[in-house]
C-alpha cells in the first residue's frame, strides 16, 4: 500500500468509488424512469481514475472533468442533491437548471468544472486556468481529464504546446476507455503509445493502469508534486474501460463495436469490487467497515434523489436571465414580441 | 404510396446515390455504426474505402473532404453534432465555400455536409441544441433544411449532385416523422420554396420543423376564419423570392417562425428582405418568432420560454390579423 | 542511395531558381512602387530551394498543397510567368482570373492547390488528395507546405494523424525559418525541431538544410519514393534563414533596394551558393550563367509588361466563380440597387 | 485637444487600463508588428510582465482566455487576421458567449477580442478583408465598433471593463484616421448609438467606417436639400433601439450602410427590428447597402463593384426621396 494511504484514506476513496458508481446507476435508472430528460453519459467503470488523481490533488486544485467524470464532484464532498437537482432541471441544482447533465459547474466554490459538450474544449480552458494560475502566482495547479478521442482535436496539441512553452502547473490525463463512441483508439490514433503525444513537446508522459485506484493515485501524487513545484506539465494516461454505452440511448441502436467477452474480461477488474477486497485481503479493514460505507452510501443517495424531487423547477420568465454579467436594455433578444 | 420515416428517407437517398455513383462518400465519426442512422448498413454494403470513420478532428475531416472533392470524388460529411461545425468553421467557409471563388471558377467542390439532429432534442443542453445554418448563410454557402420525409429524400439527393458545398440540416424533431416516400430516386430542385398550405389572410414562413407547428397552427385557427399560408422555403440559401412574392402580394402579412436565434439570423433576412424589395405588398410589421439569443437550457420550462412553439406563432398571427382588424 | 543528380538536372535547377529570384524581385520593386496591391512585409526570401528541391522530386501527377509563398513551387512545377503576373496584377488573364490575387494561387492544371489562408491550412485539405490517390489508385504523392507560423496549429495535428492512421501517401515539408522572430522555434517549441513532433504520430521525420537545393532535392526523391511504395506519410523538416518582413522584423524591403535581411540572409545566398557549385563542378561557366540571367531577366520584364497591359475581370462571371451550380435568385442585389 | 490615429488612441486606452486593473493582461500572438513605427513604439512601451505571448494557436489563444477569466483576471486578446476568428470560432461562440448562461449565471468571463486590422484596406487582399462581426452577434457575443479615434478610446475601455465578452472591431479603413482623443481615461457606455449628424428627412444607419462615407454623401445632399441623419449605433450588439425609434419616428426612411456580408448580417438585423417594432413609421422600403455575398475578390475593378461605398449610399438615398 501507498505510505501515505492510511486505513481512512483508503476507507474515503472506496466511499467516493462507491458513491460515484451507486449515483451513476442511479441517474441511468432515473432516466430510464423518465425523470431525467435527455441522453446520459456516466462513468460506470471509469471511476477510479478520477477519483485516485483528485484524493492526491490538494482540494483548492482546479479540476476540469469530462462528461464522465461525476466522481469529482463526489471526491470534493459536493452534495449529491446538487447533481441530481441539475439533472431533474430544478432551480436548486449547481447550475440551477441551465446546464444539465454534462455540463456541471462547481467551479466557485469547488474548483470543478465539468464540461465536455465539446469534448476537446475545456483542455485549453484548464490550460488558460493554469496560466491564471501562474501570471497570479497561485500555487494551485489544474488538472484537466479528457477522453481518447478527445485525443485527435487539434485543441489537445495545441494546448500542450502551449503548457510545455509556459511551463505551466497542468496535469492532462487521458482516460482512455479505448472507444471514442464506437471508434477504437487504435484505429484513430496514430501514435504508437498515447504517451508519445507529451513526449513529442518534450514532456513527461507516464501509463497508468485506470482500474487500479491505488497506481493511480501514486501515480497522481508523484505527479502533482512535480507540477506544482515549478516542473511544467505532464500527461498521465490512465487505461480504463467503460461498462455501459456511450450514453443511454446505445442500448436500442444495437451496435456491435464489441463483445460482450471484452466487457465481461474488463468487467472482473472492477475498481468497485477490487479495490475492497484488496483492503480486507491486507488486513486494512473488516468487511463491517466496508458494508457501514455502503449504508452510508446508500442513505446519501436516496436523500439526495429526494432533495431533489422535492426541489422548485425554475420560473419560465427567468429564462433569459443570466446571459450577460453587465446587462444592457433589451438584451439578451427575445426571438417574439 | 408507402409511408416511411424522415430518417429511413435520407438514409434511402444516400444509400440509393452510393449504389448509383462510386464518387459518392460517406465521412463523418461514427458513420459505421451509425449512430445518428443515417448510414446505417453503408458499411457492410460498401467496406471501408467508401464509408470512412474519421478520428474526433472535424477540420481534418473537412480539410480531407475538400482534397478528395476537388479529386472527383462526391464526398457527404456527417456532423455528428452540430456545433461541431463551430471546430472546422474556418475549413467550412474559407475553405470549402471559397475556395472556388478564389481560384477564379477554376475547381468545382460537391461536398454535402449532412446534420442529422440539428436543433434541440431535448435536455442536451446549450452546446448540442443549435441549429448553425445562419453562420453558413452568412459564409455564402447553400442551404437547405426539409421538413418532411419527402422533401429530405429529394432535396438530400439534391444536394448530392449539386456541384458545390450544401450544408443539410435534419432537425430532430421531424426525424421519426412518417410521410408518403416513393420508392424510386426524384430530386427535389435547390431554390425552390413549396406552400404546404395554401391561404389567403397571412403567409407564415416556416423552416424545418417549425413548419409541422405552422401547420398545427393553421388548422386551429382555420376554425376561427383565419386562413393561414404555410411557406416553406426548404432551401434557404438560396432563398426563393419569387414564391414568397406571389404569397405576399395575396396576404399582405408575413411572420416568420424560425429555429435559429434571432439576431442576425435567417428570420432577420427574410424580414430585411421583405423590408427592402416588398414594402409595398406589406400591410402590417412583419413579425419574427424565433429563439432567443440565448444558449438553450436544460431545464423543461426554461427551454420552452427559448424555443419557438404554436403559442408564440399563434399569438403573432392573432395580433396581427387583430392589428388591421381593428 | 541517392543517385547522383545529373549535369541537366542541376542546370535546370539553376534555371528555375534564377526565374523564381528574379520574379520574386521584381514583385518586390513593383510592390515598393506601389503598382501592385501586395504588401512588401509578406514577400518571402529564402524558401526558394524547398520549393524547387520538392517540386522537381515530385511527379508530374503528383500534388502540391501550397503556402501563402506560393510563387516558388509554381514556377518550380512550370507555371507560367505571364499567368502569374497577370494574377499578382489582379487581370483576369491571371491563373485565377486575378481573384485570388497575389497569395495562394491555386493552378489545378499543374497540380498546385492552396487554402485561402495565412495560416497554411491547406495541409488539411492534402489529406483529402491523398485519400483520394489511394482511392482510385492512382499513386499519387501529396506534398503539403507549412512553415513556422502553421505548426502550432491544431489542423497541423488533426492533418498529420489522419494521414498517419489512414495511411496516406503524404510529404508534410515543413519550412522551419530560424528568422522569424514571431514564432521563434527556441521559445515556442521546448523540442529543438518541429520534426520531433513526429513521434506523437509514428512518422519519421527528415531534417534537411533547407537552403541547400541539393540536399533538399534528393533527400524529397528518397523520402518521396518511400512514400510511394508504402504509402506511409513521412516529414520533411528544411531548416532556413528565409526571411519575411512581418516575421522576421527586418526592414529588407522598405528601406533599401536591396533585398537584404539583416539576419544575412536573403533569395541570393541560395542562388550565389548554387552557381558557386555548378561552376566549381564545371557544369555552368560563368558565361553561361550569366546567359541564363539575363534570359530570365527578360522573361520577367516580358511577364510584367504584358500583365500591366492585360484586361481587368468582369463582375459578370464573379457568381458563376462562386458556384458551379447558379440557381436563380443566389446573390442579392447588394449595394447595386 | 491633440490627435491621435485610431490605432494610438486603442493602445493608450488598453495601456492606462493595464496600469489601473491589475487584473488586465494583454494577450498576443507573435512579436512582429504589422503596425507602422509610430504604432510599433506604442507597443513596446506596455509593461512586460502585463503582455503575454501566445504562440499561433488561435483556437487555443481564445479558450486559454476564457481559462483565465476563470481564474479571475481580464484578458483582452489581439487579432491581427480576421481569419483568426474563424479558426477559434467555436472558443468564441460555443465557449466564451454561453459558458456564463450555462453555469447558471454563477461564472463570469470578462475578455475583450480587440480585432484591429478588420475588413478591407488599400492592401488587404480577399482574406483579411473578412467582416466577421455578424457570426459573433448571431452567437449572443457583445460586439462593439468605433467609427472614429475618440470612440475608439472610449468604447475599448467600456468593452475592457465589460464583465462580459465583447469583441471590438477596429475597421483597417479609419485604423491611420487621426482625431481628437482626451489624455485622460473615459469610457463610452455601450449599448448606446449616437447620431453623428442630425437630419430630417432620411435616417443612415452606418456602422464603422461607413460612417465617413455617410457623413461625407450627407454634406453632399445637403446642397441638394435633403437633410440626412447619420446613426451610428456604435455597439452593433446590444443595439440600441431607442435612438433608432427617436431618429425613424422623425424621417421614417431608412438606409443601412454595412459592410459586412448582406444574407443573415448586420444590415439585416437592424432591418428586421425596423419592420417588426417600428413598422409604423416607415414610410419607404428600408434599402440595405451591404457588400455583395461573394468574398472580396483581388482585383481593383471588383472591389469596388462588392463593397459598398458613396455612390451606392447616394443612389439609395435618391431613390428613396
Amino acid at each position: 500500500m501507498h505510505k501515505d494511504l492510511n486505513k481512512n484514506k483508503c476507507l474515503q476513496m472506496y466511499k467516493h468509488l462507491y458513491l460515484t458508481r451507486r449515483y451513476c446507476e442511479m441517474v441511468v435508472e432515473l432516466g430510464d424512469t423518465g425523470f431525467i430528460r435527455g441522453p446520459l453519459h456516466p462513468g460506470l467503470g471509469m471511476e477510479a481514475v478520477v477519483v485516485g488523481v483528485l484524493n492526491a490533488a490538494e482540494n483548492d486544485d482546479f479540476i476540469g472533468v469530462s462528461h464522465r467524470g461525476q466522481a469529482a464532484s463526489i471526491v470534493r464532498n459536493v452534495n449529491v442533491g446538487l447533481l441530481f437537482a441539475e439533472q431533474f432541471g430544478k432551480l436548486e441544482g449547481c447550475n440551477h437548471g441551465r446546464g444539465g447533465t454534462m455540463h456541471f459547474n462547481l467551479f466557485n466554490e469547488k474548483r470543478v468544472f465539468e464540461l465536455d459538450s465539446e469534448v476537446a474544449g475545456k483542455v485549453p480552458i484548464f490550460t488558460g486556468v493554469a496560466l491564471g494560475c501562474k501570471l497570479k502566482g497561485l500555487k494551485q495547479i489544474s488538472v484537466v481529464f479528457y477522453g481518447d478521442g478527445a485525443m485527435s482535436e487539434g485543441w489537445i496539441y495545441e494546448s500542450m504546446n502551449m503548457a510545455k512553452k509556459f511551463n505551466l502547473p497542468v496535469i492532462f490525463v487521458v482516460e482512455n476507455n479505448r472507444y471514442a463512441v464506437t471508434t477504437k483508439v487504435e484505429y484513430s490514433c496514430s501514435a504508437k503509445n498515447l504517451t508519445d503525444r507529451a513526449k513529442a513537446f518534450g514532456f513527461e508522459g507516464i501509463e497508468v493502469d485506470g482500474m487500479d485506484v491505488e497506481k493511480i493515485y501514486a501515480v497522481a501524487k508523484e505527479s502533482v508534486s512535480k507540477v506544482r513545484n515549478g516542473g511544467g506539465p505532464i500527461n498521465i494516461v490512465a487505461n480504463t474501460y467503460r461498462f455501459c454505452g456511450h450514453f443511454t440511448a446505445e442500448k436500442i441502436l444495437n451496435l456491435h463495436y464489441r463483445s460482450q467477452e471484452e466487457i465481461a474480461e474488463w468487467e472482473t477488474r472492477d475498481p468497485i469490487a477490487t479495490w475492497p477486497q484488496k483492503l480486507i485481503d491486507e488486513g486494512i479493514c473488516s468487511s463491517e467497515e466496508i458494508q457501514s460505507v455502503k449504508e452510508m452510501v446508500e442513505k446519501e443517495i436516496t436523500e439526495a434523489v429526494e432533495f431533489a424531487k422535492s426541489g422548485k423547477l425554475p420560473k419560465p420568465e427567468d429564462a433569459l436571465k443570466d446571459m450577460y454579467a453587465t446587462q444592457y436594455p433589451g438584451s439578451p433578444r427575445k426571438g417574439w414580441f | 404510396m408507402r409511408e416511411i420515416r424522415y430518417l429511413q428517407a435520407v438514409a434511402e437517398a444516400l444509400n440509393n446515390e452510393m449504389k448509383i455513383s462510386d464518387e459518392v462518400l460517406v465521412m463523418g465519426e461514427d458513420v459505421r455504426e451509425s449512430l445518428r442512422g443515417v448510414t446505417k448498413g453503408l458499411y457492410t454494403t460498401y467496406g471501408k474505402d467508401r464509408v470512412i470513420d474519421f478520428p474526433i478532428s472535424e477540420q481534418g475531416m473537412i480539410g480531407c473532404g475538400i482534397g478528395s472533392a476537388i479529386s472527383g470524388f462526391r464526398p457527404v460529411i456527417e456532423f455528428q453534432i452540430n456545433e461541431f461545425t463551430f471546430f472546422a468553421f474556418e475549413q467550412l467557409i474559407l475553405q470549402s465555400q471559397r475556395l472556388r471563388f478564389y481560384s477564379g471558377g477554376k475547381i468545382k467542390i460537391p461536398l454535402t455536409y449532412i446534420v442529422p439532429g440539428s436543433g434541440a432534442r431535448g435536455g442536451i443542453s446549450g452546446q448540442h441544441s443549435d441549429n448553425p445554418y445562419s453562420f453558413l448563410i452568412e459564409g455564402g454557402m447553400k442551404v437547405v433544411i426539409p421538413s418532411c420525409a419527402y422533401d429530405a429524400k429529394g432535396l438530400l439527393i439534391s444536394a448530392i449532385r449539386d456541384n458545390d458545398p450544401v450544408a443539410v440540416f435534419l432537425p430532430t424533431r421531424v426525424l421519426a416523422e412518417k410521410g408518403e416516400v416513393p420508392e424510386e430516386q426524384y430530386t427535389v430542385p435547390l431554390g425552390k420554396a413549396d406552400i404546404k398550405k395554401t391561404g389567403s389572410d397571412i403567409t407564415v414562413v416556416a423552416t424545418g420543423h417549425c413548419v409541422n407547428i405552422a401547420l398545427e397552427v393553421a388548422r386551429k385557427l382555420e376554425e376561427e376564419k383565419i386562413s393561414v399560408e404555410v411557406f416553406d422555403p426548404r432551401t434557404l440559401f438560396p432563398f426563393d423570392k419569387e414564391t414568397l412574392k406571389e404569397s405576399i402580394s395575396k396576404t399582405g402579412k408575413v411572420v416568420i417562425i424560425d429555429d435559429s436565434p434571432v439576431s442576425c439570423g435567417f428570420g432577420c433576412e427574410v424580414s430585411a428582405l421583405i423590408g427592402e424589395e416588398y414594402f409595398n405588398l406589406i400591410k402590417a410589421p412583419v413579425k419574427i418568432v424565433a429563439r432567443a439569443d440565448v444558449p438553450i437550457p436544460f431545464s423543461e420550462p426554461l427551454e420552452e420560454v427559448v424555443l419557438p412553439n404554436s403559442a408564440k406563432l399563434e399569438n403573432a398571427i392573432r395580433e396581427l390579423m387583430g392589428r388591421t382588424n381593428a | 542511395m541517392t543517385e547522383q543528380i545529373s549535369k541537366e538536372t542541376m542546370a535546370g535547377f539553376f534555371r528555375i531558381l534564377e526565374t523564381i529570384c528574379a520574379a520574386k524581385e521584381s514583385i518586390a520593386t513593383l510592390a515598393k512602387n506601389n503598382e501592385i496591391r501586395m504588401q512588401v512585409k509578406r514577400i518571402n526570401y529564402g524558401e526558394e530551394a524547398i520549393a524547387l528541391g520538392v517540386c522537381t522530386a515530385l511527379k508530374e501527377s503528383d500534388i502540391v498543397i501550397n503556402t501563402s509563398e506560393g510563387i516558388s513551387s509554381l514556377i518550380a512545377r512550370g507555371g507560367s510567368l505571364n499567368a502569374i503576373f497577370a494574377e499578382i496584377f489582379g487581370k483576369s488573364e491571371g491563373y485565377n482570373n486575378g481573384i485570388r490575387g497575389s497569395f495562394n494561387i491555386s493552378v489545378p492544371e499543374l497540380g498546385i492547390y492552396s487554402a485561402n489562408s495565412f495560416s497554411d491550412t491547406g495541409v488539411a485539405m492534402g489529406t483529402g488528395f491523398a485519400l483520394a490517390s489511394r482511392l482510385k489508385d492512382e499513386n499519387k504523392v501529396v506534398a503539403a507546405f507549412y512553415d513556422n507560423e502553421t505548426v502550432n496549429e491544431g489542423i497541423i495535428h488533426e492533418s498529420m494523424n489522419i494521414a498517419s492512421a489512414f495511411d496516406l501517401p503524404m510529404l508534410f515539408v515543413c519550412k522551419n525559418s530560424k528568422n522569424f522572430k514571431g514564432p521563434i522555434p527556441e521559445e515556442f517549441l521546448q523540442s529543438k525541431e518541429f520534426g520531433s513532433r513526429s513521434l506523437g504520430y509514428g512518422l519519421e521525420s527528415t531534417t534537411v538544410n533547407g537552403m541547400d537545393v541539393e540536399s533538399v532535392y534528393s533527400t524529397a526523391k528518397d523520402i518521396i519514393k518511400s512514400i510511394r511504395e508504402t504509402n506511409r506519410p513521412a516529414i520533411l523538416e528544411c531548416i532556413t534563414n528565409s526571411c519575411r518582413e512581418e516575421l522576421c522584423g527586418c526592414k529588407s524591403n522598405s528601406d533599401s533596394k536591396n533585398v537584404n535581411c539583416e539576419n544575412e540572409f536573403n533569395g541570393k545566398t541560395i542562388k550565389e551558393n548554387f552557381s558557386k557549385i555548378l561552376r566549381e563542378k564545371n557544369i555552368l561557366t560563368q558565361k553561361e550563367i550569366e546567359n541564363v540571367q539575363t534570359e530570365v531577366s527578360v522573361l520577367v520584364k516580358k511577364a510584367v509588361e504584358l500583365s500591366k497591359a492585360g484586361s481587368d475581370p468582369k463582375p459578370e462571371n464573379l457568381t458563376e466563380f462562386m458556384y458551379a451550380d447558379e440557381y436563380s435568385n443566389i446573390l442579392k442585389t447588394g449595394g447595386l440597387l | 485637444m491633440r490627435e491621435l490615429n485610431s490605432i494610438e488612441a486603442a493602445h493608450e486606452g488598453l495601456k492606462t487600463e493595464i496600469s489601473l486593473d491589475k487584473n488586465v493582461y494583454l494577450m498576443k500572438k507573435e512579436q512582429y508588428s504589422d503596425k507602422k513605427d509610430s504604432d510599433n513604439s506604442n507597443k513596446d512601451s506596455y509593461k512586460n510582465d502585463k503582455v503575454v505571448n501566445m504562440p499561433k494557436s488561435e483556437a487555443t489563444i481564445v479558450s486559454t482566455a476564457t481559462g483565465l477569466a476563470l481564474t479571475g483576471l481580464r484578458p483582452v486578446i489581439e487579432f491581427n487576421r480576421m481569419e483568426d476568428i474563424f479558426l477559434s470560432f467555436s472558443a468564441l461562440v460555443d465557449q466564451a458567449a454561453k459558458l456564463r448562461y450555462m453555469s447558471g449565471g454563477e461564472l463570469m468571463f470578462p475578455i475583450t477580442y480587440l480585432c484591429a486590422e478588420e475588413g478591407v484596406c488599400k492592401n488587404n487582399d480577399g482574406l483579411n478583408s473578412e467582416n466577421p462581426y455578424s457570426f459573433l452577434i448571431h452567437g449572443g457575443m457583445k460586439v462593439v465598433m468605433p467609427s472614429c479615434a475618440y470612440d475608439v478610446k472610449g468604447l475599448l475601455v467600456s468593452a475592457i471593463r465589460d464583465n462580459d465578452p465583447v469583441a471590438v472591431f477596429i475597421p483597417a479603413m479609419i485604423r491611420s484616421e487621426k482625431g481628437d482623443v482626451p489624455e485622460e481615461q473615459y469610457s463610452i457606455p455601450m449599448g448606446k448609438a449616437e447620431i453623428k449628424k442630425k437630419g430630417s428627412d432620411i435616417t443612415v444607419v452606418a456602422t464603422g467606417h461607413c460612417v465617413n462615407i455617410a457623413l461625407a454623401v450627407a454634406r453632399k445632399l445637403e446642397a441638394d436639400q435633403i437633410s440626412v441623419e447619420v446613426f451610428d449605433p456604435r455597439t452593433l450588439f446590444p443595439f440600441d433601439k431607442e435612438t433608432l425609434k427617436e431618429s425613424v419616428s422623425k424621417t421614417g426612411k431608412v438606409v443601412i450602410m454595412d459592410d459586412s456580408p448582406r444574407a443573415c448580417g448586420f444590415a439585416s438585423m437592424v432591418s428586421s427590428i425596423l419592420m417588426e417594432e417600428y413598422y409604423e413609421y416607415l414610410k419607404k422600403p428600408i434599402l440595405r447597402i451591404t457588400r455583395e455575398d461573394i468574398p472580396v475578390p483581388f482585383s481593383n475593378s471588383l472591389k469596388k463593384y462588392i463593397l459598398p461605398d458613396g455612390e451606392k449610399l447616394e443612389s439609395a438615398i435618391r431613390k428613396i426621396i
